[in-house]
């Protein structure tokens, strides 16, 4: 085994770890009665309330499963290493988190999960539990603005957590979660830079590589190629090339009110991320656009991927601003979330 | 055919399964490089399924069957496999005998299955250009009276040209997408995966028909 | 520049880091007037309460500036990658902190650290500040138990930091936090394996380096040598060979209660760490161990090092248990210790 | 020697900078590799602050001196060299003349300071192993009638032998200590410097004594 991982056996990594974090975590989190990978808040469902359900891959932590918590998700079906959870996982967890006043998909686009999620969700229809979906979809170096609809979801999604997450808590229908949860996802921007690959342990060998010395500008949290290979820049000329595309394409102007994100890809250190964000906040300051809100650390993985993404939400309103703020709690998550 | 389609799923496997290597390397030139290791878990999970199968109607076979890949291996393919088969079966449903002349009925939905799923068009590069064509030339061949096997061969040509052709086209749609211009030149890793799936059914015609 | 890291120049991590973090929460820490390095609550001093000043090298983040907050230390300085701050530093941090009842020095057992810091209580001293000191020195393959004092600090200060920062707190004097400090970190033991080296910015070339499919066991935190190298073994076995060592070493018994740690040094993914984690807690649990919290996560890191630690803090008491539960807030902690 | 002492630090800078890289390969075995960066930039710091000492006495000369290395290169040898030199100074605190003869007083407090400071004993394989017998072998020649030149020769005879002796020495302190047995057969980084240190302070002696 020529990876650089603790783990005992690479087809055991996705449960093993579900049964770490139950044993780490008794009090928070549940098993789906009858499935391994679809867990739940342990004081689910909650009459009366949208329930949010949430899923993806393995390999993302915090993402997807510490996103579930007070003020936040209800519950998240585990995929294993990079692979969409199946569709009846998702329609367990959906029963599971359904108080009677329907439930929101919250998940990244990709391909197999929105396909997948979508069947669980003609599965809950069917069933008597109306579900709404609102996707991540912020890494603006996937796809033109004109074609948002096909832009991958990367770490901008913990805005939508935080607010959709929060309206629900206050007892909003469902509706009105769906359209904050969407607004989130819509006014959130990302782009990331990857300075290495990531092994998935099944494979035992990296599925990409970035050469040292080199990074790729928007590469995509599972190695999708970016929009630029070149030699490895300083943190001022990353943080610069990356606010020169997330600015322009919402766009955020002067004026704005906004939270910002600076995320690790898993091996690159918190001292970089604040680094980035000296800069970051800097250039948002020059361009007149005020930060409301500071997030910097490991919200959204890939394994043991170098490699950074800053994400920019704006808050239109004092709502936004209101349910961002709100508390939550998941162990899984930086405090800076919390309040 | 009603515990035939059960020797079908198992010929498939049988062929498939070995060469998922091949559609690993293509899944990895313009996808994540999963798609060996689903198109594997996924036709375990077939097999192991197919005694529990025989003596029920074709359309629990196939939807079953279906869900039963999905399960083991959640991915596009296997969400867009799974519809295919329970769309198939849809088709068929309530219905004690299937024949050859259902397989066009069975092909038809499946294909509107996937495009009602993943929402791509013919010329996507995707499988269902890879797919679609075969049911047309199977269609043909049939109403112009050809034998159940020269249908066959008829089809696997068709889908042959079509997987071919997706070399050429840029994928308008999922991981592949976001690749833009860069997807042209590299075969469709799902389109080859329908492609030898359907050259397993067609060895298995010749063998049994 | 062959590292895989976002900076600018070698010589401005350390600076740009603190500005970042500034930048990020400035609400929650402020400079000493005068100094860059020398940072501290925004709102000390706390009139009556014994400050706890800590400080070492740079590039552990959260260690050690994440550890300042409420409930926690009071202030920190902070020193080059891997290098003591300077007793300056630490005197202005001192008198900072200094609420007229004291301060505690509490920080990793390092030689440059600690005679910098024994200066700066001489100093602090001729101010007429009273100084005490509590080493971290849980890393048991450091030294043999009889010469304890030599040991170095690794991830275990967490525990003293929680503790004692309970304890200044709720208004305890000098000598009973740091009586409580003292009894928090002997009744601490940590284990470490690397899996990968790291690299020093200002140096540019990894200062050690573990092959790839090779592991060492304990490892120090800036690649000090350990007991141990030899192939890369599973995650159940890794854990039981730390537990195997730590769990004599002060004794833990069967009957008591601790809690445990399990730690990243940096580009260890949390899935790694859960799985560390669900063989740890069984292990425990056949030993008779209750464990009374749990703590997993990025807790003390050398930067990009691949790697994980293990620590087990037994509580000898409900006044332990009852200061390690009390609420602590950092923006650069993980909500697990915050309740 | 008044402002003679600001003249043998800009010569121990000059001479012991370049050797940073043999002291960082040296720390490099036993320690963290630092060695080489401290010294380096700890003695740009006290070479920075000479102008402003010129003229003032030799105990605030040393003390500042000290100081201004470990605020820019703090860690256990600074920290160490500017005990040295505090607890040097204060031997001739008050002194408006200082001479060879007062070297031995400001040598022993040095190494009483450091060995105050870091709890380490002679023999533990540490930079009070090329110290120590350098003031010795200094004290030796002073008393024996012997010139400048000569007591400074003898102390780095005597401070190179010290050196090579911590080659078979196991530490028993810091860093090195946690290495046991696996720290025989490296020579002492610290040990080194402060030989490189003296030598430097010997060269200065025989161009300007
Ligand atoms: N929207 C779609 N409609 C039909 N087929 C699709 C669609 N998206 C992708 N595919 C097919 O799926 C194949 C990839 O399958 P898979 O490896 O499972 O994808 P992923 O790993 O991205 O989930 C592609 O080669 C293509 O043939
Ligand atoms: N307790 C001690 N007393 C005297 N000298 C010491 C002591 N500990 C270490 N040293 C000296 O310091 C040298 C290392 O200095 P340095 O590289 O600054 O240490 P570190 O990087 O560990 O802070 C050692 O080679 C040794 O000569
Ligand atoms: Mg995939
Ligand atoms: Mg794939
Ligand atoms: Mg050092
Ligand atoms: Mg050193």
């Amino acid at each position: 085994m020529a990876m650089r991982k603790i783990i005992n056996h690479p087809d055991h990594v996705e449960d093993e770890t579900v049964s770490g974090i139950l044993k780490a975590f008794p009090n928070y989190l549940k098993r789906v009665e009858g499935s391994t990978r679809a867990l739940v808040r342990a004081d689910a469902p909650f009459a009366g309330k949208v329930g949010i359900a949430t899923g993806g891959g393995s390999g993302h932590l915090p993402l997807f499963l510490g996103y579930v918590g007070e003020g936040l998700a209800t519950g998240c079906c585990v995929g294993n290493v990079f692979s969409s959870p199946s569709s009846d996982d998702m329609l367990d967890v959906a029963k599971a988190v359904d108080g009677g006043a329907g439930v929101l998909f919250l998940y990244g686009n990709y391909s197999g999960d929105s396909m997948n999620f979508d069947m669980a969700s003609e599965m809950a229809d069917m069933e008597g539990i109306r579900v709404l979906t609102t996707l991540g979809a912020d890494d603006v170096t996937s796809a033109p603005i004109a074609e948002r609809e096909r832009r991958r979801g990367v770490a901008g999604i913990v805005f939508p957590f935080k607010i959709a997450g929060a309206a629900a808590e206050e007892g909003r229908d469902l509706d009105a979660v769906h359209a904050i949860a969407n607004k989130a996802s819509f006014n959130t921007r990302s782009m990331g830079v990857a300075l290495s690959g990531t092994t998935i342990p099944a494979a035992g060998t990296p599925g990409f590589e970035v050469a040292e010395g080199k990074m790729e500008l928007g590469m995509g949290i599972h190695g999708e190629p970016g929009v630029q290979v070149g030699p490895l820049l300083t943190a001022d000329e990353i943080a610069g090339q990356m606010l020169d595309r997330i600015l322009p394409d919402l766009p955020f102007s002067s004026g704005d009110t906004a939270a910002v994100m600076v995320n690790s890809l898993g091996a690159t250190a918190p001292e970089e991320l604040y680094i980035l964000f000296n800069k970051a906040s800097e250039i948002l300051a020059d361009r007149g656009i005020n930060i409301h809100k500071t997030i910097v650390g490991e919200y959204a993985t890939s394994m043991e991927m170098a490699g950074a993404s800053i994400s920019v939400c704006k808050l239109d309103d004092d709502d936004m601003v209101k349910l961002l703020d709100a508390p939550s709690y998941s162990p899984l998550l930086s405090s800076q979330l919390g309040r | 055919m009603t515990d035939e389609i059960l020797g079908i799923f198992k010929a498939i496997s049988e062929e498939v399964v070995p060469q998922a290597e091949t559609l690993r390397d293509l899944d990895a030139k313009i996808g994540d490089g999963d798609l060996g290791i689903t198109i594997t878990r996924g036709m375990e999970a077939v097999m192991a399924g197919l005694d529990d199968l025989a003596g029920t109607p074709v359309s629990n076979q196939l939807g079953r069957s279906g869900m039963a890949f999905n399960r083991a291996a959640a991915s596009t393919f296997g969400v867009l496999f799974a519809t295919a088969m329970m769309r198939g079966g849809a088709a068929v449903k309530d219905r004690e005998d299937v024949g050859a002349a259902d397989v066009v009925a069975i092909g038809r939905a499946a294909v509107q299955g996937m495009m009602d799923r993943g929402k791509a068009k013919i010329g996507d590069k995707t499988l269902l250009d890879a797919l679609a064509p075969a049911i047309d030339a199977f269609e043909e061949a049939q109403s112009s009276g050809k034998s159940l096997k020269e249908s066959t061969d008829a089809a696997v040509a068709a889908c042959e040209a079509g997987t071919t052709a997706t070399i050429e086209m840029q994928s308008k749609v999922s991981r592949a997408g976001w690749l833009g211009e860069r997807s042209i030149g590299h075969q469709d890793p799902g389109a080859t995966a329908v492609m030898f799936m359907l050259q397993a059914a067609q060895n298995w015609v010749n063998a049994n028909a």
